[in-house]
């Protein structure tokens, strides 16, 4: 089991007080927060070696180009991509799956084609298909989901015919916590010859992730959501895909030759790398996946069950509560409602009692629709959390029960 | 009794719970005694949308003054908005737009009313500041 | 003038040694350094507000938006923009670019339809309008260059006609330095009724930019060239394109409702920043862009153009020195060739001697092609470069002659 | 002189020179007599493009061994390619094949062999090798 007073250590936000009480970080599925090391490295690649990279010949560039190549290289090696050129830093999840509609969608999807996403999708992997739709005449196809949480697999192979292009499905839920059986989606779409993208915004943090054996063909994630630096993201690609695709934003770096006339372009990953990166983000994320690779994903795995169990069992407890999304398969996140108390409020008086939870729809508005509600409270929990915020958080919840009767 | 007399009333009483529980307990308190929103007000035209809670706001213009009934989905913005009608309805479409709304800083909750909060209640001081102005120039007051 | 002694303190990374040394940046042009300032604020954010923006109800969240709306506050009143929701906040110059030439693409140019570009672009302001017009069969004009680095204003007057869409033109040349004349490139664009978009990557640290005053439509500019953060850009555009252009990328944010039927976008700014923001980036920007303004644009104008007379004058006298960009108005930055050495070996010999500079086509190949050259050095100073700087450099130039004999 | 003795006899050359400034002098020197390349072999089948400087690179297959042949745009690049040739030149497939370069970096010029170095070099190593194993197949060696 990990060392949790040590970890916590490595998190110097957690400790302090935002009114009276340390404050209880429960919204880790709309940013996560970062471990020292990831600021000291994005301070010292500053503060010695930032220059902008590639084409450099200077000492300085050539430092940082090494350092941004050798980023690529561990998200490589995290994710288990089988080529190094297939993965490409973006700036998060959203562009990640924007830049595989734009493209893929310019080139395979055409006029009444198909595209299948999931009924519990966030936003970001909704509407780059809905305005590939627009663009292409194309249509989408709704994978349906369940009361508990889950997707209908049954459902799911009926949606199959010849104009189906591509299924977009979320690894895990940012809404109910579902960990959707990605295994199973893809092999079902390879059945039919159809490519899989999975929004792994949520997954990637709380999942070992091994491209190759999953033989999804694009992967995406938010570098924010793994304790790395705002602003940095990553889309992996099968090699095939991203070679047969056209590019997506035109600039430095992603061309090999220019005239007015013609321009070739750059090959993988260039080709899709625009402009000036984030490479100094690209670092800290970095940083952001080793650390999490010293703790040791499983380990991460273990705590955070033994917590979600804890937290399960307490909130199950608490008088009058309705809780949305109960798959068996679950990261450690709880949306719920409260008795007859709207959302908002009772996120206003856990925060005055120093507990960070997101109420809303969560980017989420068609699960909400499906649940027929206007939002909820979402507890995320990650492996800094404690057994004994998860108690002080139950206790408050009784309060606000109290406070509102 | 003047907007300045009002905004003074109210700090007078919040003064009263310097405890934010309290403080909270009496917006509550003032949720449940918000009167004079009729059903037929919650209307799409009076709505404004909060990301997080909605408001509904409805005006009329009565005897040369303007009458505001409110309403929201959530307790706390609904105990605002108690807060807002009060101070600001039943004024002079003159005294609503240049009144200066310090009141709700002052007893320390102006986090309520910050335009990146999404509640709807920035939006609805604009809206009620947007009445007294359409008010002014059709009646030329 | 500035305390240029004073300024160097805030850079930590320019008192140290690459080799023996110590090293002389001049390579403002690719990216620039970071005042400590950048660095703090940054830190201070992730360390004690890190927090994910908008729709959050708790303390964190709430006071990292009001950071990132100030940050938005502190570019307007900056390049005095008219309103705050005009100032979107991107990845850097090539997406603002990449975002303006696909969505006003979409709006407003069909087939046959012209663009005007300057023959003197960086490749971000080139390859996104060929995209464009491969997309929608429109075609560039090219406002052609002359030898001295000044775009000639006759020949643009004569490339408007009824197909004209938009000007697409540099505020100051990433390769020859050369100021652009846009107050009247934007005047004649207007008596045609035609929008322009200026590309400020080199503009906006080393000159005054008032938006309203040049009344341009679009100003686009990189974060990490003006002092900020990698991973972090701007695009100004007035209010009136901004409402009527379709949105680009489709995510989280950036709507307002969303059913799988039908999607309606959000206001501006949010209807196009799409995902979740570069939030700390965009803090981290806007300490940068105060502390330009702390030392006052005027004063740095006034530094940066002494030091360009200096150089100019000692360069000249460096033998068989080959200058390209003679204009008269030009920001501090040199490209040239030393006789009949190749660009990369003087880069490696002056790297060699702790100098950083660019080789190279600059991403700008179309004016290298005008030159009949493949790549120049370039070497590009902003205010916290010195006379002793120019003159180690003078002397490494002439070591580096007599090297290659 | 094996592929191992001719990097041991670069090395002890380049220590002759331990500052920076001779090394590349040497380097200079050694770029002027880099012979055999024939201006007919300049073609863009043979050219390595680098983004900052050029290669080209010739191959012949002579009596089971290879000749390389190669030029470049630039001198510092041109003086690193004639150590690559005169290393890797008139070997036997095999001995290219399974050749491990060590003496760039002994001599402290490894920076010039990193593929982020966009110089050409790292490509043409790579090609070096490439052909290595086409001949090796073709001529089943
Ligand atoms: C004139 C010009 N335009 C556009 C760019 C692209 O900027 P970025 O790479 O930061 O997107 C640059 C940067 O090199 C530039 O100098
Ligand atoms: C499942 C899911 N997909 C996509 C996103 C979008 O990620 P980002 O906002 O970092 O681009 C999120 C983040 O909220 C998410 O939870």
């Amino acid at each position: 089991m990990i060392d949790i007073q040590a970890i916590r250590k490595d998190f110097p936000i957690l400790n302090q007080k935002t009114y009276n009480h340390q404050i209880v970080y429960f919204d880790n599925a709309a940013t996560s927060q970062k471990p020292q090391i990831v600021i000291d490295t994005t301070n010292e690649y500053y503060l010695k070696y930032n220059s902008n990279i590639h084409r450099g010949v200077h000492y300085l560039s050539e430092k940082m180009t090494e350092a941004y190549e050798n980023a690529r290289k561990t998200v490589k090696s995290f994710i288990n991509a089988k080529f190094q050129h297939e993965i490409i830093f973006t700036s998060g999840t959203t562009e990640s799956i924007n830049l595989v509609a734009f493209t893929f969608g310019e080139k395979y999807i055409f006029e009444n084609d198909e595209i299948i996403i999931s009924q519990n999708e966030h936003h970001s992997n909704i509407v780059p298909w809905q305005m590939v739709c627009e663009r292409k005449g194309a249509k989408i196809k709704v994978l349906p989901l369940q009361y508990n949480g889950e997707l209908d697999l049954n459902a799911y192979k009926k949606l199959f015919n010849d104009k189906t292009k591509i299924v977009a499905v979320n690894h895990a839920s940012n809404s109910l916590g579902t960990i959707n059986n990605i295994e199973t989606i893809i092999k079902i779409a390879h059945e039919h010859n159809v490519p899989v993208l999975i929004d792994g915004a949520q997954g990637i943090q709380h999942q070992i992730v091994d491209v190759q054996q999953l033989d999804c063909d694009f992967y995406t994630f938010s570098g924010h959501k793994i304790y790395g630096p705002t602003g940095t993201g990553v889309l992996y690609g099968k090699e095939k895909w991203l070679n047969e695709m056209p590019p997506y934003k035109g600039g430095g770096d992603m061309i090999k030759t220019v005239t007015f006339e013609k321009t070739t372009y750059n090959d993988l990953p260039l080709k899709y790398e625009a402009g000036t990166a984030n490479f100094v983000g690209a670092i800290g994320l970095s940083a952001a996946i080793k650390y999490v690779e010293i703790i040791g994903m499983k380990n991460i795995i273990e705590y955070e069950e033994m917590l979600f169990k804890y937290l399960k069992e307490k909130i199950s407890k608490v008088p009058e509560i309705r809780i949305y999304g109960t798959a068996t398969n679950k990261i450690c996140l709880i949306s719920f409602l409260l008795g007859k108390i709207h959302h908002f409020d009772t996120g206003m008086m856990l925060d005055k009692m120093d507990i960070a939870v997101r109420t809303g729809n969560h980017c989420n508005q068609p699960t909400m629709q499906f649940y027929g509600i206007e939002g909820t409270v979402r507890a995320s929990l990650t492996y800094y959390n404690t057994i004994e915020e998860i108690d002080y958080f139950i206790d408050s919840l009784i309060k606000v029960k109290q406070l509102f009767g | 009794m003047s907007i300045e007399q009002a905004q003074e009333q109210i700090v007078e009483e919040f003064s009263e719970y310097p405890d934010w529980m309290e403080k909270y307990t009496y917006l509550i308190e003032l949720s449940k005694v918000l009167q004079g929103f009729k059903e037929e007000y919650r209307n799409t035209q009076n709505l404004i949308i909060g990301c997080q809670s909605q408001v509904w706001l409805q005006a009329e213009y009565v005897d040369k003054k303007i009458n505001f009934y409110a309403d929201s989905d959530a307790i706390i913005t609904k105990g605002m908005v108690a807060l807002l009608v009060r101070v600001l309805s039943n004024r002079t479409p003159d005294e609503i737009a240049n009144a200066e709304l310090w009141f709700i800083e002052k007893i320390g909750l102006n986090t309520h009313l910050s335009p990146t909060r999404s509640n709807g209640l920035a939006s609805m001081v604009k809206q009620m500041k947007l009445y007294a102005i359409a008010y002014k120039t059709k009646y030329n007051v």
